[in-house]
């Protein structure tokens, strides 16, 4: 195991990996940018070095300083945490050549399934299925017409370089496709510069479902099951669950079995995160690898009682699995929501300052990862999440009112957050039915 | 090791050699603002206000207003007094610097950068000792301005 | 189930309570002393009534006006937590007598239990083992040789009326006995103004192991496990946990199948706990049932996943357990520590005042009971216990590392708590060895 | 079923049937201290000041450093203006009272007591309606001394 883990992150993330390093006795480096000096949480580790400015890219993301840190303070391995440089593959290799463990899979892993286009190629290659598509960059009107074909319609028409909706076209019918080909080249030229286009099939009101992976270096993989992360809010993940409520027992079986099949093609190990889209025919689409621990790990921790953070650290110091895929049995319904500081009436920009007052939720199959405290800070240069509140129930109706519960209870004064938004969101019938697709919150809220 | 050509030109690639100057407390209060070293608990990170004189009894004279400048570490590494051990330290305690001279050398890893005052005045005091590690930030010289 | 529950407590257990009835849609009124007035956790009542003045006899202890907030409050049912009347069968009855459900056993249980000497009588005639004693006062010298003979030495000589040491003589030999009875009876006379004895098998070193037992109102009983109680400071419990380190498999299943005909008998129903001294040869005596719901019931919730609270609530209301003991399956290991605010350097008198800065531990399997928060009052006329801390891992020694990390994390300024003593206990070598006796603490710290 | 002789015996015997009085507050403010009503949030129980005439505009007389005492409730129940439905009220808005004066029944488990002024005045203000349930220490009546 190691001697002394510098954890290169801040907030809860670093407070969850903390804990985690205590309870391997395992000492802790925190790192802090002179924005987060004076953070409660830097008091419990053993170390904390000031590393940079303010501004992510003065400190947290400025790898030669957290490599420096770890060496002046003979840290043995670093967390990343997620975000700043989680999968960033050229860090983890700097930290290895300094004989500084980085806590995550390989490079090389890192580099086949971090890269979609990679990652796409292993799914194909490995029958794990994908969204049909161009597989690259239209060429011509004449092939743009045959792969529409073969991929059926509807398709959509996204640009290379684009994201966010623009250089966006859906297309229900042959007969437009030229036009909206013409169209969304147009936009994209204007949007990136680029009139680079490809088509895909358009997945209508998916669902977005992962599966958690761990795995070590000794060839031993297995999955924790998947989360349902459907509750998005342009793109962000705001409520994430496990089981899912719209997978069937094979689909999930499945589903499972596409995601290890996948990590175990490029040699993986660590945790990770094999993410699909889910149609309303519950056929299911293989999208990215997160290679990383995830924001919303606590889900998977609560249904199968094991520490993804310590498990994660374990590996990478060698260790074995100490569990096989028939030792993992999930019990019961977890679901997890964000507490971000923002403000819904200002289109949810983050809002920042001190936070007087926080009282957390507490009680049965409660667990709250926060930093906040009466009077933290809440800075507007990183990330606005503030808390996640996890619950666990033997069932999914028990656990969606102990969370009513828990957002009914969560007391955060003054800053504005999404706590208004959640307790209208998980009120919802169509949240209680599960009935819900990507597109939920636009929609309705 | 200490081949100080090659570190100056690597430390520039990385962007690393930067000071920065604490500037006098704006409130015109006698007070120099320091950070505590590294090692130190968390907790006493924060600035800690303390009048010259009572910090350390070779501080010249009892004028409470002079202003010091602090020459801060504008990276994390381990601080040396001197290009290499044989030699004598680039200042010492009553050195005249100007803003081109070198005080010191930090490492980090294996790369050595020569820092700066970026100031001119006396040294005051040397707030780290050869050797020890340094954050960002983390005040290494007090200098008393001309 | 009921429409809306007064509860009649304060602290920790109203918070625990109000949560469960949240939880089961069914509104509360909180009750509160001019002492308690302003408490945080009253906010999170759907009302709150002021009963009366900060003494508990005139305000928790008052039954009378704690029927009273029921009626003008319109609540169906009371919720008596723990201490105050929470086994008084006068208060039960005459809840019932007003259309007000108490939620707990039926009176007679009650009585039949909660009363140690007919709880004896049950427990033998239901081949429960019981500590073997004299059965009643020692009439004259002669009697007591032969009933010494019978229990079989080293014996123990306790006052009827005494309790907390005095009057108590240990006798290994039979040659010391007329002696020890002769002081111990002019000891009693001194302390209690009666000479009344009798004599009981010296357990020496005894464990403290309870078992939970959950019943409703249609014959069914299970038991939830037992917890292991025999950390304890001058008889107050301090550190509880579960599964006991110290029974092996056979002792376990006879221990609980023992508390289950105990309260079959009795015709008990709700939640309550048969308590058992277990000696150094793994055999068990009955001591006492507390018909009631306990300080450290988190510890089995956390174990079997079981939420005894609510399950306690739709007994009471009428409900069938939903779950046969079959289906009560403990996994891992629950540790529970009660933080006191009491100082230990003036023999553990309670501490009073504001509590500046509350911190609570967090992170996996972890779980805080608290009324706590920064700026809250701690009042020297109730109960010390201002927190409970309770961990949940997958075997003993990790849950140990747990709760040693959290008592470190732990931070309350400026009252003095038991949290410096926990820290040493929970890091002792004989905690973890799991060779401790009731008497550890005071011998040891 | 207003027996009131029983219910005096009653009361008596459970020992509930006590008036406590709130003093004037110490600093000589004008303010009188009042609780609110048993069913409003817990987080206004707390006392608030309030300056007389602002409460009510029928308060005679501007005199701002009036001292009014307050008859409290002594128990949880319900609030009954007058001995019966058909009965006029023991007291209104301006009536004198004495120590012994019966300002109201209080009804808990069916058990009705008669609450006495115990201080000497004018009946200022009656807080609570006919019928409304009141707390423990809740301000029933504010009495202006004489």
């Amino acid at each position: 195991m190691f001697r002394r883990i510098l954890i290169a992150n801040r907030g809860e993330i670093a407070l969850r990996i903390l804990r985690a390093c205590q309870e391997l006795n395992v000492e802790t480096v925190c790192v802090f940018s002179e924005e987060d000096r004076g953070a409660e949480y830097l008091r419990l580790a053993d170390k904390a070095v000031c590393i940079g400015g303010p501004a992510p890219r003065e400190s947290y993301l400025k790898s030669d300083r957290l490599i420096a840190a770890a060496e002046v303070t003979g840290a043995d391995a670093i967390h990343p945490g997620y975000g700043f440089l989680a999968e960033n593959g050229q860090f983890a290799e700097k930290c290895r050549a300094c004989n500084i463990e980085f806590i995550g899979p390989s490079v090389e892993a890192m580099k086949l399934l971090g890269d979609k286009a990679s990652a796409r190629v292993i799914a194909k290659k490995n029958k794990v299925p994908t969204v049909p598509g161009s597989d690259g960059v239209l060429e011509d009107d004449n092939e743009t017409i045959t792969i529409a074909d073969q991929i059926g319609f509807p398709v959509i028409i996204k640009a290379s370089a684009g994201g966010g909706g623009r250089g966006m076209r859906i297309v229900h019918d042959k007969t437009d496709l030229l036009a909206a080909l013409k169209q969304a080249k147009q936009e994209a030229d204007g949007a990136f510069n680029s009139r680079d286009v490809y088509i895909e099939r358009f997945i209508d009101r998916p669902r977005h479902v992962e599966v958690q992976i761990i795995a070590d270096q000794h060839g031993h993989i297995v999955h924790l099951g998947e989360r349902d992360c459907t509750l998005q809010r342009r793109y962000q993940k705001l409520v994430e669950e496990s089981p899912s409520p719209a997978l069937d027992h094979r689909t999930r079986e499945n589903l499972c079995a596409a995601a290890v099949k996948l990590c175990k093609a490029a040699k993986y190990y660590s945790a990770g995160t094999v993410e699909f889209l889910v149609d309303t025919k519950s056929r299911f689409y293989f999208i990215e690898v997160n290679t990383r621990i995830q924001v919303e790990h606590p889900v998977t921790e609560m249904v199968t009682g094991i520490d993804l953070i310590k498990t994660q650290i374990r590996v990478a110091a060698g260790e074995k699995l100490d569990f096989d895929q028939r030792a993992v049995r999930p019990h019961g319904h977890a679901i997890e929501c964000r507490i971000n500081a923002e403000d819904p009436n200002e289109r949810f920009r983050p809002c920042a300052g001190v936070v007087e007052k926080f009282r957390p939720p507490g009680g049965v199959g409660v667990r709250v990862d926060s930093y906040g405290h009466d009077g933290c800070r809440v800075s507007p240069r990183y990330d606005s999440l503030l808390a996640k509140v996890i619950v666990h129930q033997p069932t999914r109706p028990e656990a969606i009112r102990t969370m009513q519960r828990c957002l009914k209870e969560f007391v955060i004064e003054p800053l504005k957050t999404t706590l208004p938004l959640l307790r209208r969101v998980i009120a919802h019938p169509d949240f209680h039915d599960g009935t819900i697709d990507t597109g939920f919150i636009e929609r309705t809220f | 090791m200490m081949v100080t050509n090659d570190l100056i030109e690597l430390s520039l690639r990385d962007g690393e050699v930067e000071v920065s100057l604490r500037r006098p407390n704006p409130k015109g209060h006698e007070a120099v603002m320091m950070t505590t070293p590294m090692m130190a608990h968390p907790a006493m990170h924060s600035p800690v206000a303390v009048s010259p004189p009572a910090v350390d009894g070779k501080l010249p004279g009892d004028v409470v207003d002079v202003e010091y400048h602090e020459i801060r570490s504008p990276m994390v590494g381990t601080f040396y007094a001197s290009p290499d051990p044989d030699s004598p330290p680039f200042v010492q305690v009553g050195s005249p610097v100007g803003p081109s001279t070198v005080v010191c050398l930090l490492e980090a890893m294996k790369v050595f950068s020569e820092i700066k005052a970026e100031t001119s005045g006396t040294i005051e005091r040397i707030l780290v000792r050869d050797g020890e590690a340094v954050e960002y930030g983390q005040a290494l010289f007090l200098v008393r301005p001309h």
